[in-house]
């Protein structure tokens, strides 16, 4: 029988592992791939709190609704990275320098 | 269903109406022939606002449902007190202004103006409810309502460059902070089996703040400065605001920075005085630092700022450092009170200031400083006017910004707080240089024609016409300045009577 | 025994995927790499009996964000700038508050003390709808309309450019 | 209970403005000089109340000794107290008279601006009931409100109708005057808040000075101390004291004339009289410190000795001016630091005298540079022969500064040197060399008025000025005024100001002795 905590440490190497990307990476797709990283760490969470009695069933439904926060942020995102690439034919955020300051 | 009652409903009637208008303008838009009813849209969303802020107003003024979840259905999602009512009011009121203003700027082809008013109105759903949310999972979908469609409207302005990098660093950025505030939320409900803050602080006061909650505690934070505009999480700032149009910036540093703040200011009110003294030293000993950080940072950054939205960005992120300054006050109520009166007075300044750029903007087609060169002489009504807002920004007397500065640091000054009133004072000095660089420009430099700037074959020294709509809103910023100046106790009041309870 | 074993492996997965994305330079295999660790997350909500949300992973998060991502990485990848690889000082350091922050976070789950009670019985979808019309209805109606706005904005962005149709709109159009 | 006499007078310049704003364009110049003159004459009404009545002031009642006082509640909620509250006593008075004067010289004075004339008089007006507002405040916010509503205008005026670094000069005002105000704020605040007034916390000036009503400011020297300060940087910046007196040469020598007579007759009075009203009588125990007044002694000293010698280094006309302020300004602040009923009055009266003697110089100045369109004093010379009249008006308003006897300079000066050798705060001798050393400035006063005079109007007259017309009838209705009263002043000193501020000063010295 798996105890709570080996979840949590999952968890919280995803989240460190999202984070990281975050900050490495220079390319907005791969940025977003981080953010959802970070995301599965919550649900993760959510989920193991959840199976181990901690309070009961909301920790589930939360995380179907994190899941279709991050569909709907995707969604979004990727739309305005693809105007990006369509306006300037890259998604690299740093060849973006109209905006300085 | 557990109790969902007629009282209950009447709460949520306003948040309704502002649904049902967005269905209808989509429908609105689907129906009628593309390209055409722009009027009839702007008239069909106007309708929907004020129908909104008549709800708003039939709300009872003083009860505060804060019954426990149980008890019935909308309040376990929502603080039903008198700021949701207040929240309604102003951002709906705010949102027609900025609508008004939009239509004077509307330079895009016709049928994006029912998709922009479905965004404008789809983010102040967000916004009215994340600043009332008590239930975490309901304040990040509404941070989320909130977030989407600014990213879009900050890109709204398709196959300009500027304008989709500014929506891409914004989205970015937002979903690293929206995420870590989502990870936050995980934690909290694990270490206290509940989304419900009441009940979170209820389980922390109890049994004490593990270091996991605090780790919590901070990406709830972050989220939400994000939001506010708060150093480090200000960089997207400038660069939506310059990315977008000089509307959706006004509507983005009010909107969705008073939203946040206020969500804030409700959660810190709720959970500070309940915990460890030692906590909550720590606690106020953060946000100051990072309150004074974000506008040092601002001030300083904004001096440098050619481009008068980025200026103005700067300047929201340094007001934004000030404002959250009312979260360190928990003794009372004062501090929200302050929060609030602020942000009243700020809608008018910022709400004015980008509107006089805007005009700018659409009539030479750059925000650049060196178009105000000469509005002194050119429209000085339109000059005078930027002056009051500008002045106003400064915290001038007698301008409504002096009054409401002046609440702020005197409820500072009265918590032993001195420090921050230095910092905020110290930053006003800053901040009048870059300020008075906009003054400077449309009064002392004299005008010369700059032919790059030329648009549409009208020489930006061309008299700059006012649309009438714009006029009005204008002129409601300007007096309602000296208004508040001379009447701000009816603001310390009003602000006040929010949390009368 | 057996659940351990299938909780390090899928454990070990994830990770690796997110090690592998750090390292990688190409964005495609990043995608890939994402769906790896997606799955094996969703392998993990089998594990712990959550059926439902793990139908959900798979269905949403590997079936749509996922797919979305990769046609993303396709329609807009073919400049990969060079400098996607971390320069070699940056990843010591980001190593380092790496593992602080990962040693802080460790520590603080083991140092906390839960409330947990035995595994609760695996839900059946029938009780996780019920709380998705009852504890959560309300942020199931607010994501309805979050849905929509997103889509709104999204369909918004992603239409093509629209030809001229005459001369007012051609103003329009080229207006920044 | 409220006569609104005070009220009528702060506010007609600001109806003016309003008028001004929708009036048609050829009626500006004379709207404002309608309301100038309004203002001018109301003022007027306030002599009676003062004529034949001792005046005391600051007594267990609120209004007694300040006459005409209106009080209106303004902000009560959230704990403030904050009154719309004015009154004038032996100090308010004078000065307010002195603004209303010369305000109405300088909107005659600004006759000729052409240049966007609706906003120059919009902001004139505005200035002045700044102006006024701050010499007859009695509260403490209500002060602060007036002293910052001064500043906005007075930049506009330098910035847009100044001279060819007026962008700099008025930014640097701003900045200046800011500073000070915004260490006024904090001042504010902790008196507000430290203050005891029954059971209630007060702005109003009068109740917190009296004894008790800053309990914690009775025990605690270094908070006095702290607050001494910051509101002494906050009027030296106004009076200029050394080292704040920076912006004064730039922001003059920019400004438009009517605008720097406005800004050395009234705006530095701003300083002198804060401190008269505020500091001195609000924190009695940090004034009566041996410290400060030898700190504020020896920058009074400073500010006459270098003043001085830097107009006697000057070529611009406008610049030597500007400098001989900052010396005048000087006896100001050392007839208030060491704390002597002669030098209190000297103090006061050499404000006064200043207020005339300056606008009368700048005044001069102005009519110069309007015929030959510059202020470098070697380049003129022998104006005596193209414009007698002018130069005989000049020299009289360059002798009333320079303090010749029988004209206003030499009273206040004479006066606060007098104070100062009887001074007993800076123990036997400290007080008498400060005296000697202030002494010496007569001799650089002289030195340099009587060394521009010579090279601007005596010599030979240069051809380049042939021709050069003579002082206007316009002009002269400037100046005469302000030479009569210069001589007013000079021959019946007790009559025209001490029986006025005599009364007020000696009380204020008594609450800090």
């Amino acid at each position: 029988m798996m105890g709570l905590t080996p979840y949590l440490i999952l968890s919280a190497i995803l989240l460190v592992l999202g984070i990281a990307i975050v900050i490495s990476k220079r390319n907005a797709i791969a940025m977003l791939i981080g953010v959802e990283f970070i995301l599965n760490a919550a649900t993760l969470n959510l989920v193991a709190f959840s199976r181990h009695g901690i309070g009961g069933l909301s920790g589930q439904t939360a995380a179907l609704f994190v899941i279709v926060l991050a569909a709907a942020e995707a969604v979004v995102a990727l739309a305005i990275f693809l105007n990006f690439y369509h306006t300037i034919a890259t998604v690299d955020i740093d060849q973006g320098d109209q905006l300085k300051g | 269903m557990d109790g969902l009652t007629p009282e209950h409903l009447r709460y949520l009637w306003p948040v309704l109406a502002l649904i049902v208008t967005l269905g209808a303008i989509l429908v609105g838009a689907l129906i009628g022939r593309e390209g055409s009813g722009r009027r009839g849209l702007l008239a069909a969303a106007l309708a929907g606002l004020i129908l909104a802020v008549l709800l708003a107003l039939r709300l009872n003024p003083h009860s505060a449902l804060r019954t426990p979840p149980s008890g019935d259905w909308l309040s376990r999602y929502l603080f039903l007190d008198p700021l949701y009512r207040f929240v309604i009011i102003y951002l709906s009121i705010f949102l027609g202004g900025i609508l008004l203003v939009s239509n004077s700027l509307w330079r895009r082809p016709t049928w994006e103006w029912p998709v922009y008013l479905c965004l404008l109105i789809g983010s102040l759903i967000g916004m009215i409810l994340l600043a009332s949310a008590r239930h975490l999972i309901f304040l990040a979908i509404a941070f989320e309502m909130a977030s989407l469609p600014s990213y879009v409207l900050v890109g709204f302005r398709r196959f300009n460059t500027k304008s989709a990098e500014g929506a891409a660093k914004y989205v970015v950025f937002g979903a690293v902070c929206s995420a870590l505030m989502i990870y936050g939320i995980s934690l909290l409900y694990g270490v206290t089996g509940t989304f419900d803050w009441e009940q979170i602080v209820l389980r922390l006061a109890v049994e004490g703040v593990p270091p996991l909650a605090v780790a919590a505690l901070v990406c709830l934070f972050i989220g939400l400065a994000f939001k506010i505009s708060l150093a480090p999480m200000h960089f997207w700032c400038p660069d939506a605001f310059e990315a977008a149009g000089a509307d959706v910036a006004a509507w983005l540093s009010v909107g969705s920075k008073s939203a946040a703040l206020l969500a804030l200011a409700r959660l810190a009110h709720i959970l500070l005085p309940s915990i460890s003294p030692g906590i909550r030293d720590h606690a106020i000993l953060l946000v100051a630092v990072v309150a004074i950080v974000t506008m040092t940072v601002a001030n300083l950054s904004a001096y440098w700022q050619t481009s008068v939205k980025r200026l103005l960005a700067y300047s929201s992120i340094a007001h934004a450092g000030y404002i959250v300054c009312g979260v360190l006050v928990l003794a009372d109520t004062a501090g929200t009170a302050a929060i609030v009166a602020y942000i009243l007075v700020y809608l008018l300044m910022n709400l004015g200031a980008f509107s006089v750029t805007g005009l700018i903007e659409a009539q030479n087609g750059s925000d650049h400083l060196d178009n105000f060169v000469g509005l002194g002489t050119r429209n000085p009504r339109l000059a005078a006017v930027m002056t009051f807002f500008l002045f106003s920004l400064v915290g001038l007397p007698p301008l409504a910004g002096f009054a409401v500065k002046w609440i702020l640091l005197s409820t500072l000054w009265q918590h032993e707080l001195a420090f921050v009133v230095v910092a905020i004072l110290a930053n006003t000095l800053f901040s009048l240089f870059y300020y008075m660089r906009i003054a400077r420009a449309m009064y002392f430099s004299s005008p010369q024609p700059v032919p790059s700037l030329q648009l549409d074959g009208g020489s930006p020294l061309a008299t700059i016409q006012v649309p009438g709509l714009m006029v009005a809103v204008l002129a409601v910023c300007a007096a309602g300045l000296i208004a508040l100046f001379l009447g701000w106790g009816l603001l310390n009041n009003l602000s006040l009577s929010l949390f009368a309870t | 025994m057996l659940e351990a074993v299938i909780f390090f492996l899928l454990a070990g997965l994830a990770v690796a995927a997110g090690v592998a994305i750090l390292l990688s330079t190409s964005i495609v295999r990043m995608a890939y790499w994402l769906i790896t660790m997606l799955i094996a997350v969703g392998g993990l909500y089998f594990l712990l009996g959550a059926y439902f949300v793990g139908v959900i992973q798979i269905l949403v998060y590997v079936g749509g964000v996922a797919v979305l991502l990769v046609f993303g990485v396709m329609l807009t990848s073919r400049q990969l700038a060079p400098k996607l690889r971390p320069g070699r000082g940056e990843v010591v350091w980001l190593a380092l508050v790496g593992f602080v922050l990962l040693e802080a976070l460790t520590l603080s789950i083991l140092h906390t003390r839960w409330q947990q009670n035995a595994m609760a019985p695996a839900n059946s979808v029938g009780e996780i709808g019920r709380s998705l019309l009852g504890e959560f209805l309300g942020p199931f109606e607010l994501v309805s309309v979050l849905l929509l706005v997103a889509m709104l904005g999204a369909a918004y962005l992603a239409r093509p450019k629209v030809p001229t149709q005459g001369p007012q709109h051609a103003k329009g159009t080229t207006v920044p | 209970m409220n006569s609104w006499l005070l009220t009528s007078i702060i506010f007609v310049p600001l109806l003016g403005m309003g008028t001004v704003l929708v009036v048609p364009p050829h009626l500006i110049r004379r709207t404002a000089l309608l309301f100038t003159l309004l203002a001018f004459l109301l003022s007027l009404g306030i002599l009676p109340h003062f004529l034949g009545t001792p005046i005391q002031v600051f007594g267990a009642d609120y209004q007694n000794g300040f006459k005409l006082v209106d009080r209106l509640p303004w902000i009560h909620s959230g704990g403030f107290a904050i009154d719309y509250m004015v009154g004038v006593d032996g100090i308010g008075f004078p000065l307010v008279l002195l603004t209303t004067v010369i305000c109405l010289l300088a909107c005659i004075a600004s006759w000729n601006i052409t240049k966007s004339p609706r906003g120059y008089f919009a902001l004139f007006l505005l200035l002045e009931t700044g102006l006024l507002g701050v010499f007859t405040a009695l509260d403490f916010f209500l002060f602060y409100v007036f002293w910052e509503l001064t500043l906005l205008p007075m930049y506009f005026l330098i910035g847009i109708w100044g001279g060819p670094r007026r962008e700099y000069a008025a930014i640097k005002f701003f900045l200046y005057t800011l500073l000070g105000s915004v260490l006024m704020l904090i001042v504010m605040l902790w008196f507000f808040f430290a203050s005891n007034d029954q059971g209630a916390h007060t702005f109003n000036l009068i109740r917190l000075t009296t004894p008790g009503v800053l309990p914690a400011f009775a025990t605690h020297k270094a908070m006095w101390i702290a607050c001494f300060t910051m509101l002494y940087i906050a009027f030296a910046v106004k009076i200029p004291v050394f080292p704040f007196h920076t912006w004064l040469p730039d922001a003059h020598v920019e400004a438009p004339t009517p605008i720097s007579m406005i800004l050395a007759g009234l705006l530095l009075k701003m300083g002198g009289y804060g401190l008269l009203r505020i500091s001195y009588p609000i924190l009695p125990h940090a004034a009566a410190v041996q410290a400060v007044a030898w700190t504020l002694g020896i920058l009074g000293v400073i500010n006459i000795i270098y003043g001085a010698l830097c107009a006697l280094a000057q070529t611009d006309f406008k610049k030597l001016v500007a400098y001989s302020s900052i010396s005048h300004m000087g006896f100001v602040l050392l007839g208030i630091a060491l704390l002597t009923q002669a030098g209190f009055q000297g103090a006061m009266f050499q404000m006064i005298a200043h207020g005339i003697t300056s606008a009368a110089m700048f005044f001069l100045v102005g009519v110069i540079y309007d015929r030959v369109h510059h202020r470098d004093i070697p380049r003129l010379g022998g104006l005596a022969v193209q414009m007698p009249i002018y130069t005989g008006l000049a020299i009289l308003g360059f002798f009333a500064a320079m303090g010749l006897p029988g004209l206003c300079g030499f009273i206040g000066e004479i006066y606060v040197l007098l104070g100062s050798w009887q001074a007993q705060v800076l123990g036997p001798v400290g007080a008498k060399v400060l005296t000697v050393i202030a002494a010496v400035s007569v001799v650089l006063t002289a030195g340099y008025i009587l060394w521009s005079v010579q090279r601007v109007f005596l010599g030979a007259a240069k051809p380049e000025y042939e021709g050069v017309p003579e002082i206007s009838g316009r002009e002269i209705l400037v100046m005469a005024p302000l030479g009569a009263l210069a001589i007013a002043l000079g021959v019946l000193p007790w009559q025209t100001v001490f029986t006025f501020v005599s009364g007020t000063l000696d009380h204020i010295l008594k609450l800090v002795a």
